[in-house]
Formats: structure tokens, C-alpha cells, sequence
């Protein structure tokens, strides 16, 4: 299974969709997706618009999938409830969970 | 480098003289528990030290609320229960000793001045916080800024020494000014972060972003690979002769370091380069 | 009401030199003594034995607004060790030098205090200021703008529109509810955002083509022309370096007669060559102050210990950061002004250290005038204010001060008047210099003293040989006439009043500002202006 | 009817020149807002919402009532949020956690927490956007994205802005970013530095260690060869006045507040050669104003715990998350603020299991697991009061529209006066 480097962080969407309300269909869409870049994608033989099991150490998250312009290796999730379930509460230390740089498989979703 | 010869000598515990605390209830709200300090308990009955201020989140409790006490009046203390969450054993201590049966929580001997504290089980964040003397023997593993010092503060651990059997977490002996860590696991990033003196030992594996900032002092890696930040630079290989004074204080006091340790190569680097780069990280070289 | 018997009192405004006499409060204020009826439902408080003085007066320190709680922010390692409980009455806190806002009240109630004013507030965090005014009980307070740098004004002065300019100032007082002008190391700060500084008093502001002398003179004249109750308040240029005496005195010179106050005198009076070795400057500058009646100062005085320097001379602050490798705040804000902010310690073995330390009290001892010469350690750069007390009992005990002397470095010693300087503060001076002279320079006609109609603010200290002790823990406090604090400890929280002025002004000068504030600022000119709700208590102190 | 010169309390940019269209007590349209902004003012819920307290519509008394029953029976109560409410409620806010003992944190710790660490063992040169505006020469965004998180940003502060010394606006700059994939931001940009995912630390390092003048043995750090790291610290030195924007990019990544503390060493340091400053850029409305209203009042600005009756500061054992995924709260009142949305699983699931109160103008994630929701109006369209932008200057928050939902500050006081009795 590749292992991909997991980025999250604010988009456009995400903040446009935040006042909406957070059970608004413009949020889940915003927030529910990944994004890979097209090399990555046909190599996993993945389709843009289909919904991928992402896994990390800390739990997993079905997203849809979105092509887009990233190093190879590396996904990117905007912040919202996806992330979420993605990230671990360890902050060592801190008080900042390790929010990005994570390990996270993609698979497709069967059935 | 810091002075192991003055840090720790093993007293064995008369255990018919300790006073025994067992925590009477597991909980997860945060108690803090400051009072159980060998200095506290010299001269006070057990119901002196049981009406010793403890905090069992935000509600003022006496220790006997929260613990079973036996015996008084001794500095040799033992701790028992699930205390994962009780924080500040031993802080301040200057003396005697704390053996702690199982896993301790926050803030563990914290600015320690004396006397020692072993740790059967495992060790929460801050262990030996600005610890300025005495010994900290740590079974399992340490968390997270292990005798580092507090946010915001020039200097941390000021002496003393920190053993850890097993592994440590990150900002081992951040700002560290003097004295010792021994972790024999491994040890997350930012070992010896802005460490000002001071000698900080891993036998596993020592993290990236060793000796940030370092201005001097030791950091020792036995595992013969470490990433090294940029900031530092190649010296030599050289068999460190002050190594093998520090190992056979370790061996005397029980600890298994391997011989080939003892005796071999390290390869030496200086750093780091963004300050005065008069520390070292020395890294077995096996070859 | 209550009858305040049997007091050593102390009120120079009104001549009261230690005789006992009766003080009476009711609703607030100081009123004559009333007939026996009245008496017997009168509260009595027995002074026998004490001194009664009113309210102190602190005309210089730093308590809150940005650059305060920038220094709160980053000083964990300050409050740590130093915590106040929460009781049923008052609130909780942290911090030693840089205290929170509630710490900062009680603390200044517990040595006597009931007015202070804030040094330094750029207009554009006036804001935030009086928010944290609101969080800051028991006393009165006041706020000092920053105006030496201000872009208007240099504007002004370049184009010689000073009436323009005057309208602006009052315009600008009324906008962040201030209370009196204040100029820090005027134009070294602008140039500061270029990375340079001015020396001289003829140095040229980058950008501008005006100079420090025109931007004090011009605010000078404004400052008149406005009747502010307050003079403009002056942290001149040069600070903390050696042969700033010399730029004091200039200084003094430049201000041609005109009414100015000069604060934290003591980090301006320095002897020596730039650059080179330092040594005290008192001799000098307090000759100037003493032949100028025009000027009132403060000392800003060093207390050996930890402190936070923290001003709004940017260039100053890089300096000190550079010297002594400590963590750094800047803090450049947009058309105003700009700040910084150091930690550090005075040490009685550091030789510079003690210079300061040497230097402020020469100027206490020789500046003949007591209603020209104030109290301060300009909070909490030369010391805490909590260490007035200490200040104080070096004024008073030449015995004492001497034994302090002896225990400095001994280079700081050689080259220093101080050991030959026996004056002695009487408690009477002491009224004045932390009472009665700065409720004057300030204007406030209702504080410092206990004549009729005064606020009812008034301090009772037991007479004690020890002054430290005497004045660090008074036996009662009264703020507007309500027993505040008892036994040096706070019984109650109470919410003073802001004091500001409102200078009045042509509205025409709004159509400038309108212009001004599209090029200058990132912020709209109706978003500017602190409205009145931000004041929960206020008092609009006027002009003449 | 249009009311002029609004602040926009979505972001920390705080833009204060928006015109919003107000009938019939509704925001009809909205000039000038960016789509973030546009959204918050058009999408405002403006109709009558009672508390809920177990799932059940109450009157105000019974839940405020409801509210400090659960906060004064829990034993380790933990007040978080505050980011996107007005100061004047953050202030109660830590007067109620005061009163009570609780710990009390606020967004900061997710975002720019590892900022605050970072401040406080290195310090912070920095300045208001103006200053940005009017002198800057070299803009540098790391680890941030302005164009999607900040939209107006650009426009009225850094990168077009036209000022006094800087007439041309960009033509007068060189914009670099740093970040770890091309964001639209990185498409602005005249350098852009792409790092290997969690290197910044090592790069900053670098950086400011060739600013020193050291040797190093490294032909790349991070991603980035050592020729393009030192242009940058050539351009550092010779502009005239430079500033780096930084995000969570950095916070949240590897060296957190290791990384803000080399940061603002190497910004500190340019200084012995020109005017150099940082900044973060914060997130929510009004998140600065959390840092500044719980120093001036505890010393500490965020991961404050009252337990003992004074307030003690720690990062990583007072913060939101670390309190809830070692589960050592047992109640919790949320302000403004959406955990359940926005902590990592492992810590926002604890709030299910514990009583949870929430203050909030919208339905949100966490308001749907809570035992008391409280709705309040909303601080810059329903109710007035004071926001700090990401530069700590303080704004007037209006209210262009009525509410019938007490604001914050109002509903704290409630629950505190019935704490207190």
C-alpha cells in the first residue's frame, strides 16, 4: 500500500461553505474530499470524483477524490471533519496536534 | 561537562519506615499532589501528613481525602495506585526518597534540589523540570520535555541526574544548564534543544533536530546513526576518554552499557552553528 | 459620611505640614467638618499615631494597552512564581514586573495610590487600552498619547500649517480619550523604520524634512494653545546613552520657556561621550531644571532587581536587545509611533547598573523644588512600582542610602556626588513628590490634596521609623470616600474613573483626516475614534 | 439602506470598508466583502432560537439555570473557544473559568499556540499591516495562503497594496513564498521555495546560520539547494524593509514553536542590516483578541488553568486538546467555536461523553452532542463589540441588524451570577 504525506489547511470552499452551517451540502462537499495530483492518482488507477478510503495511524475517513496541482506524495485535505478523524491527539508537549506531515494510505472504496 | 560524582548515591529503602500513600480511587481528573515531598513528611504524624493541601481538580482536598497514608514522619516515601494522573510528586524535594509503583503523571519532580525518585512504571510530561539536583530513575519511558525548562524560561535543568530505562519524548533537556540525562531507549526530536551545558546519553535511537541551538555541552548517541541538522559540522573520530568515566559511573549503578561502547570510535560534530557551536554530539562509530 | 480624627496630616497643597487635624468625607468628596449632630452617625477612623496624606499620584508608568500586554505575553517566566489567589471579592493574576490588569489595581491601592496615568498609547490601540483600563480597579486613571512621530504633525510642521496641526492634536485626544501629549524620542522613532535614529536635536525625520527640536517646540506651543491640563509629557532623544545630559539640557533649552514635564529624567542624565564610558550627569541637568521653573520631572528611579523595559523608542529597545542578547519585541505602528520590549536585570554589581541607580537619586537630591521633581521608577522599565516604598526610604534616610551605596560596584563609586549629597526627604517633601506635585503637573485640581471639594482619595500610613515599611502597607485607603484597602490588603474591588480631555477643535480639520486616514492608514476614519462606552466611569477633565 | 465602513468579523485581516445593505432587518447584499466575508454577512441566521437544554426547547432562565448546575457539580470544567466572539465576552469568559477553577483555552492552541511558545523564548519583531503597506519591499508568506484563507490580505495590506514609500505596490516588492505545495498564493509569488513536507525547521535554521556567515556541509536542506537559500538570505539583507507572513504551515508542522523561535531569531537578527519584522496571520476573527484579553487578566494567553485559584500556564497539559483526549475534564461550556468540527477525533469525541454546554449563533456540530445549547447573537451583525486583527489592532465590531439572541457577554454574566448565588 503507497504511502502518501498528508497536508491539511484552509481553502476558499472550505471558508465560504463555514457560515453556511456545517450540515450544509456546500460544507460536506468543501470539507469531504483529497486532493492528489494526476500522476499519483493514475498510478493508484484512481478516478477523479470517486470516494477513497484514507487511513492513518489515528483513524480513517472516506473522502472523495480531486485532482490538483501537489507534489507527487503528497494529499491534501481542507480543514473540517475529514481531517479531523485523520490527525492524532497526541501534541507532545505542545498543545498542537501534529496536523500535518502525517503517513495515509488511499485506497479506493470497495462496494 | 556535568558532575555525576555528587548526583546519585543508592540508599536501599527500609521499607517498614517509608510512609505508603495509595491512591484510593482511579480517576482521570487531574489531581495535583505537590505535597507528597520527603521534606513534608519528616516530623509530621500521619494525620499531619494526611491533612496535607492536594488538589484533586479544581477542589481543595487534603492527601487523606485522596490517599490511604501509612506510617509518618520519614522521608522515605512510597507511592501506589493508578497515579497516572496525579501530578507533581516530589517537586521541590531536597532530600530522601520517593518510589513510585507504576505510572506517575505530570510535573515529576520538578525542580528537585535532593534525595531521589524512582519510577516503576512510566513517567508523564516534564519529569525533573528545572531539576537542580538529586537523582530521577525513570523504569519505563519519560514523556515529553524531560528536565527541560518551563516555557519561556532561559535555563532548565540546573544538576542532578535523569536516568530513563526505557524511551523519552521530545525537548529532551530543552535549555538544560547542567547535569545529566541517561535515556536508554530512544528519544523523539529536539534532544538537548538550546541546551547551554550539560551532557544528555541515548542508547536507542536519538531523534532528528538534536542540539538545536546548542551553545555547549554533550549529547552522546550510542546507536551509530543519527541525523544531524545542517548546523552542525564533521570534526574527527576519536575515542572520548571522559565517555569512559562517565559508563562506569553507569555500570556502578547498575546499568548495562555495552562494552564496545566503552572502548570505541565516535564520531565527532560540532554545533550548533547559529550560536557560539561549542557543544558536541558524539555518535558510536562502529566501524 | 466619615471623620478621619487625630491624624498627622500632610497636604502641601494646602500648607498642612503634619498637624493634626480632622478630615471629613462625604459622597465622595472632602467636606467641612460637621456640627456634633451630624457627627454621631459619622463613621470615625482613629489615626492616632498615623500620618494621613491623599491618594497617590502616579504621573508615569506603564500598566497597560499593547505593548504591556505584548510584555505579559511573552514574560511567562515573570508571573510563574508570582500569582494572587482569587478571593469571593477580587480576581485572581500573575506577574511580577508586568502584572495582569487586576494585580496592577490592587497593587497600586495597597501602597496608597488612587490615580495613575499610563505613560505611552499609540492612538491607534487606544482600544485596547481602555479595555484594559475597565479590567484595572481601584484607582483613577489617565492615558498619555504618542505623538512625536506622528505623520499628521510632521506633516504639518513641514508645511507650516501648525493650526492644522493644533486642531488635529485636539481632534486626536477627544478621538482615543487621552489625556495629555506625549513625545518619545521624537522622530527617532520613524527614522527607526528605516533602521536609523536621530541624536541631535537637529537630525532630519527621513521622509518628513522636519526635526526633533520643531516636532517638541510645535507640541510645546499646541500644548498651550490648547490649555491641556497637563504640559506635554517628553521622552527626549538619546536615551540611555552616555552624554544624553548634555542633549536634557539642550532640550530644556529648546523648549524657550514653555510649560513641558521630562520623564524617567534619570535614563537622560548621563555624562560621558557616545559610545564610551558612562558616568552621571545629575550635576548638569538638574542645574538646568533648578534655573528653569517651566520644567517638571520625573525620575524614573532603578530598583536593583528584574525588571521589563518597554517603550515606545523603538531604536532605544533594539539597542538594550543587542546588549544584552535578552528576547525582543518590536513593535512599529503604522503613522504613529513604534515600541519595544526587553527583559533585564539591574544588578548592584554591574558598574552601569549602578550608575543609573546612582544617577536617579543624585537627581532627587539635587533638583531643589519638590513640586518639580516626581516619584517614579517608569514602571516597570527601572524598577516595579511595588518598590516605591523602597524609593522612598532612600530619600528620607541618608544612613540608609549610604549603606546602599557601599554595597555597589565601587567603579560606580569614584566618579559621584551622591555620597557627599546629605538631603533628606521630610514626609512633607514626599507628599509633594508623590502627591501634590503631580496632581499639579497634571492639572488635576481635585487630587493630591484635602481641601474642600477634593476627591475623598486618601492614604493613612502608621508613622514607622522604617519608611519602606511604613509606606509599603497602609493601615487604610480611601478612593471616592469608601475604605478600600485595610491593612495593605484590598477589601473590595471598585471601578475608578477614566480621566481625558476634550479639547475642542474646528470639525473642519475632519475633511484632512479623511484624506489622511485613505493614504495612511489600514484603518477607516469612523472605525478610529474610541467611543464614550468603552469608558464605564470617565470624567472629562477641561481645559483653560 | 447601506451601512458604511463595516468590520468583517470572519478573519483575521478584520476588514473594515465593507458596505452591507440592511431591510427589513436583512442583509440584502454585501460591497467589498471577499466571498468569505460575503457568505458570513448573507448567510447570518437571523431568525428566533430558543436555548435547548436535553434535547428540549427552554426558557433562558432554566437553561442558564441547567448551565452552572453542570459547571458548578463538574470537578475539572474546561471553557474553550472564544475565537470567533467579541472581547468584551472573552473577558467573562475568564471571569467565569476564575470564579470557577476551570481551565480555559482558546482556539490559539490549534493554530497559533506554538506562536505564543515561540514569542516567549525568542520575542517578536514585528508591526502593524500599515507599516507592511506603506514600506515593505520583500513580502514573504511561509507556510500560509492568504489568497484562500486571507483573501484580502494582498489588496489592502502586503502584496498590491499601494503606500507612502511604496507607490507602485508591486511593483515596488519581491514576493516570496515558502510552502510545501504550489498553492495559489505560491502562483503570486516571484520566488517560490518548495520544501519537503516538515523541513522548516531545518531551513530556518540554515538560513539564519548563513546569515551568521557559518560554513555548512550541505549542498540542500529541506528540498532546496543551498545557491537558492542563500539568494534569499542576499535579498533578506539588501532589501529595505522586509516582513514573512507565516501560518500553521509552520505551527503545525515538525519544530512548531522551535520553528517560530528561529523564525523570529533570523527576522531579529536582519535587523543589524535593515528593518525586518514578522507576523502570523490569524485565522478567526477575532482569535488575537483571545491572546490579549486572557493576558491582561491571567498573564497568559491561551492553556490557562485556574484548579488552584490563581492561574498557571502550560502548553500541552491546559489545552484543549490534551485535556480532552486524556479525558481529564468532565464538563465543558464551548464559545464560539466548533470542536466537534475542528479538534482531532481522539479529543472531540470526550465532549460526547461528558456534559457540554454551547454558546454559539449557529447549530453546529458540537451544539448537536451538547446537554445545553445557549444561542447567541452574532458579534459584527447583530451585536456590537471589539475585535483585534491579526496585528493586535483593536476594532469596532457593529451591529447591522437586530437580533432577538442575547449576545455572549450577556448570557456569561447570566451564568455567572448564578454561580455565584
Amino acid at each position: 500500500m503507497p504511502k502518501f504525506i498528508l497536508i491539511t489547511g484552509r481553502t476558499a470552499g472550505q471558508g465560504e461553505a463555514l457560515p453556511k452551517g456545517k450540515e450544509s451540502e456546500d460544507y460536506r462537499q468543501a470539507t469531504e474530499c483529497i486532493e492528489m495530483n494526476p500522476v499519483d492518482r493514475e498510478r493508484l488507477g484512481l478516478q477523479a470524483g470517486q470516494r477513497v478510503r484514507v487511513r492513518t495511524a489515528f483513524g480513517e475517513a472516506v473522502l472523495v477524490l480531486r485532482e490538483k496541482e501537489l507534489p507527487e506524495g503528497m494529499v491534501f485535505v481542507p480543514l473540517g471533519p475529514g481531517a479531523n478523524a485523520l490527525i492524532g491527539a497526541e501534541t507532545r508537549g505542545t498543545g498542537m496536534p501534529d496536523s500535518k506531515g502525517l503517513e495515509v494510505e488511499v485506497e479506493p472504496l470497495c462496494g | 561537562m556535568g558532575c555525576i560524582s555528587c548526583a546519585g548515591f543508592v540508599i536501599a529503602m527500609s521499607e517498614t519506615d517509608a510512609v505508603t500513600l495509595r491512591l484510593k480511587e482511579p480517576t482521570t481528573i487531574p489531581i495535583e499532589a505537590d505535597s507528597i515531598c520527603p521534606d513534608l513528611f519528616v516530623g509530621r504524624s500521619q494525620a499531619g501528613i494526611e491533612s496535607l493541601p492536594a488538589f484533586y481538580g479544581r477542589r481543595k482536598v487534603t492527601l487523606g481525602d485522596l490517599f490511604t497514608v501509612e506510617g509518618e514522619n520519614s522521608d522515605q516515601v512510597i507511592v501506589e495506585g493508578a497515579l497516572r494522573y496525579v501530578k507533581k510528586i516530589g517537586q521541590r524535594m531536597t532530600r530522601g526518597r520517593v518510589v513510585v509503583r507504576g505510572d506517575v503523571g505530570l510535573h515529576l519532580g520538578a525542580y528537585m534540589r535532593g534525595g531521589e525518585i524512582v519510577v516503576e512504571g512510566n513517567a508523564g510530561d516534564w519529569a525533573g523540570a528545572h531539576m537542580q539536583g538529586g537523582r530521577i530513575w525513570i523504569r519505563g519511558n519519560a514523556g515529553h520535555l524531560l528536565g527541560a525548562a518551563y516555557r519561556g524560561e532561559k535555563r532548565g535543568m540546573n544538576g542532578g541526574v535523569i536516568i530513563v530505562e526505557g524511551n523519552a519524548g521530545r525537548e529532551v533537556g530543552a535549555l538544560m544548564r547542567r547535569g545529566l540525562i541517561v535515556v536508554l531507549g530512544d528519544v523523539d526530536e529536539f534532544a538537548g534543544v538550546r541546551m547551554i551545558t550539560g551532557s544528555i546519553f541515548v542508547s536507542g535511537r536519538l531523534g532528528a533536530r538534536a542540539g538545536a541551538g546548542m551553545k555547549r555541552g554533550t549529547i552522546v548517541a550510542f546507536a551509530d546513526h543519527a541525523e544531524l541538522l545542517p548546523t552542525f559540522r564533521y570534526d574527527c573520530r576519536f575515542q572520548p576518554t571522559f565517555l569512559r568515566c562517565y559508563l562506569l559511573q553507569l555500570h556502578a549503578w547498575g546499568m548495562s552499557i555495552d562494552d564496545d561502547r566503552l572502548e570505541g570510535f565516535y564520531r565527532r560534530y560540532h554545533g550548533d552553528l547559529t550560536t557560539l557551536g561549542k557543544g558536541e554530539i558524539l555518535i558510536y562509530d562502529q566501524r | 459620611m466619615i471623620g478621619i480624627i487625630n491624624g498627622e496630616v500632610y497636604d502641601p497643597q494646602n500648607g498642612v505640614n503634619g498637624q493634626i487635624c480632622e478630615i471629613w468625607v462625604e459622597n465622595g468628596k472632602i467636606v467641612p467638618p460637621p456640627d456634633l449632630e451630624k457627627r454621631g452617625g459619622a463613621q470615625i477612623i482613629d489615626a492616632s499615631g498615623m500620618v494621613v496624606m491623599p491618594g497617590g499620584v502616579d504621573i508615569h508608568s506603564h500598566i497597560v494597552g499593547a505593548k504591556v500586554n505584548a510584555g505579559r505575553k511573552f514574560r511567562p517566566e515573570d508571573h510563574r512564581d508570582h500569582v494572587r489567589s482569587r478571593t469571593a471579592y477580587t480576581r485572581s493574576g500573575s506577574g511580577y514586573t508586568v502584572p495582569s490588569t487586576f494585580l496592577t489595581g490592587y497593587g497600586y491601592a495597597e501602597l496608597g495610590y488612587t490615580t495613575v496615568m499610563e505613560a505611552a498609547t499609540a492612538p491607534l490601540t487606544a482600544r485596547h487600552t481602555h479595555e484594559e483600563l475597565e479590567d484595572t480597579p481601584m484607582v483613577d486613571k489617565g492615558v498619555f498619547i504618542t505623538m512625536g512621530n506622528n505623520h499628521f504633525i510632521m506633516n504639518c510642521i513641514r508645511t507650516k500649517q501648525l493650526e492644522k496641526a493644533r486642531h488635529y492634536v485636539a481632534w486626536l485626544l477627544g478621538a482615543s480619550k487621552g489625556y495629555a501629549i506625549k513625545i518619545v524620542n521624537p522622530g527617532g522613532v520613524e527614522n527607526w523604520k528605516w533602521g536609523r535614529n536621530v541624536s541631535t536635536l537637529d537630525d532630519e525625520v527621513i521622509g518628513f524634512g522636519v526635526t526633533p527640536r520643531q516636532i517638541i517646540t510645535a507640541l510645546a506651543w499646541i500644548n498651550d494653545e490648547l490649555g491641556l491640563p497637563h504640559t506635554p509629557h517628553i521622552h527626549g532623544i538619546n536615551l540611555g546613552q552616555p552624554g544624553s545630559a548634555r542633549t536634557t539640557v539642550e532640550t530644556i533649552k529648546a523648549l524657550e520657556g514653555r510649560r513641558a514635564h521630562l520623564c524617567h529624567l534619570q535614563f537622560l542624565s548621563y555624562g560621558g561621550e557616545p559610545g564610551k564610558s558612562l558616568r552621571s550627569g545629575a550635576l548638569e541637568v538638574a542645574r538646568a531644571v533648578n534655573e528653569h521653573p517651566n520644567i517638571t520631572v520625573d525620575i524614573g528611579q532603578v530598583v536593583f532587581g528584574q525588571v521589563t523595559t518597554m517603550t515606545s523608542d523603538g531604536p532605544l529597545q533594539y539597542r538594550l536587545h543587542q546588549l544584552t542578547g535578552q528576547k525582543w519585541i518590536n513593535d512599529d505602528v503604522e503613522g504613529e509611533t513604534g515600541g519595544g520590549i526587553v527583559p533585564m536585570e539591574y544588578k548592584r554589581r554591574n558598574w552601569i547598573n549602578a550608575i543609573q541607580w546612582i544617577t536617579g537619586l543624585e537627581l532627587f537630591l539635587l533638583i531643589e523644588d519638590p513640586w518639580r521633581v516626581f516619584l517614579t521608577t517608569d514602571h516597570p522599565n527601572a524598577g516595579p512600582f511595588f518598590c516605591y516604598p523602597q524609593v522612598i526610604k532612600l530619600l528620607m534616610d541618608r544612613d540608609y542610602r549610604a549603606e546602599m551605596l557601599e554595597k555597589v560596584h565601587p567603579r560606580a563609586r569614584k566618579r559621584t556626588v551622591l555620597a557627599e549629597l546629605d538631603r533628606e526627604y521630610s514626609l512633607y517633601e514626599i507628599a509633594i513628590i508623590t502627591r501634590a506635585g503631580t496632581a499639579r503637573a497634571l492639572g488635576l485640581k481635585n487630587k493630591g490634596h484635602l481641601g474642600l471639594g477634593a476627591d475623598a482619595d486618601i492614604a493613612i500610613y502608621r508613622k514607622m521609623d522604617d519608611k519602606e515599611a511604613m509606606f509599603a502597607r497602609p493601615y487604610l485607603v480611601l478612593k471616592d470616600g469608601q475604605i478600600v484597602v485595610r491593612d495593605g490588603q484590598v477589601l473590595h474591588e471598585y471601578q475608578g474613573r477614566t480621566l481625558y480631555v476634550a479639547p475642542s477643535y474646528d470639525p473642519g480639520v475632519e475633511s484632512d483626516l479623511r484624506t489622511h486616514f485613505e493614504e495612511c492608514y489600514t484603518v477607516s476614519f469612523e472605525n478610529y475614534p474610541v467611543a464614550p462606552d468603552y469608558l464605564p466611569r470617565s470624567e472629562v477633565v477641561s481645559c483653560t | 439602506m447601506w451601512i458604511e465602513n463595516v468590520v468583517c468579523p470572519f478573519c483575521g485581516c478584520l476588514c473594515d470598508d465593507i458596505a452591507v445593505e440592511v431591510e427589513d432587518n436583512r442583509i440584502k447584499s454585501v460591497k467589498r466583502a471577499c466571498s468569505n466575508g460575503r457568505s458570513v454577512f448573507l448567510h447570518a441566521p437571523t431568525e428566533a432560537r430558543r436555548p435547548v437544554v436535553d434535547g428540549k426547547e427552554v426558557d433562558w432562565p432554566d437553561a442558564i439555570d441547567a448551565a452552572a448546575r453542570i459547571l458548578m457539580k463538574s470537578a475539572s470544567p474546561l471553557i474553550y473557544g472564544l475565537s470567533s466572539t467579541a472581547s468584551e465576552a472573552q473577558r467573562k469568559a475568564i471571569a467565569l473559568a476564575d470564579l470557577l477553577g476551570a481551565s480555559i483555552d482558546s482556539t490559539s492552541s490549534i493554530c497559533h499556540g506554538p506562536t505564543s511558545i515561540g514569542i516567549q523564548s525568542q520575542g517578536e519583531p514585528t508591526c502593524t499591516l500599515g507599516e507592511v503597506k506603506h514600506r515593505s519591499d520583500l513580502v514573504i508568506f511561509w507556510g500560509c495562503n492568504p489568497v484562500e484563507a486571507h483573501m484580502r490580505h494582498f489588496a489592502r495590506y502586503s502584496v498590491l497594496a499601494r503606500g507612502k514609500f511604496t507607490p507602485q505596490g508591486r511593483k515596488d516588492r519581491t514576493v516570496v513564498v515558502v510552502d510545501v505545495r504550489p498553492t495559489l498564493t505560491a502562483r503570486n509569488a516571484d520566488i517560490f521555495l518548495q520544501l519537503r513536507p516538515g523541513s522548516d525547521y531545518e531551513v530556518l535554521i540554515t538560513l539564519r546560520a548563513m546569515l551568521k556567515g557559518a560554513r555548512l556541509d550541505v549542498a540542500e536542506v529541506g528540498g532546496v539547494s543551498v545557491a537558492q537559500l542563500a539568494d534569499l538570505v542576499e535579498r533578506m539583507k539588501r532589501c529595505r524593509f522586509g516582513v514573512v507572513f507565516f501560518g500553521m504551515g509552520v505551527t503545525q508542522t515538525g519544530g512548531k514553536h522551535w520553528s517560530i523561535a528561529e523564525l523570529v531569531a533570523l527576522a531579529a537578527e536582519l535587523n543589524a542590516h535593515t528593518r525586518f519584522n514578522v507576523m502570523p496571520m490569524r485565522g478567526h476573527g477575532n482569535v488575537a483578541g483571545a491572546d490579549c484579553t486572557l493576558t491582561w487578566q491571567t498573564g497568559y494567553p491561551f492553556a490557562v488553568n485556574f484548579a488552584r485559584g490563581y492561574p498557571q500556564y502550560n502548553p500541552g497539559e491546559f489545552t484543549a486538546v490534551d485535556l480532552l483526549a486524556r479525558q481529564e475534564v468532565d464538563a465543558a461550556l464551548i464559545i464560539a467555536s466548533d470542536p466537534m468540527a475542528h479538534l482531532p477525533r481522539q479529543a472531540a469525541e470526550h465532549l460526547n461523553r461528558i456534559p457540554t454546554i454551547v454558546l454559539d449563533p449557529e447549530m453546529n456540530l458540537t451544539a448537536r452532542v451538547a446537554r445545553v445549547v445557549l444561542p447567541t447573537a452574532i458579534y459584527g451583525i447583530s451585536a456590537v463589540g471589539t475585535a483585534y486583527r491579526m496585528d493586535n489592532i483593536p476594532l469596532p465590531l457593529k451591529k447591522v441588524v437586530n437580533s432577538p439572541q442575547p449576545t455572549d457577554e450577556q448570557v456569561l454574566d447570566w451564568i455567572i451570577e448564578r454561580v455565584k448565588t
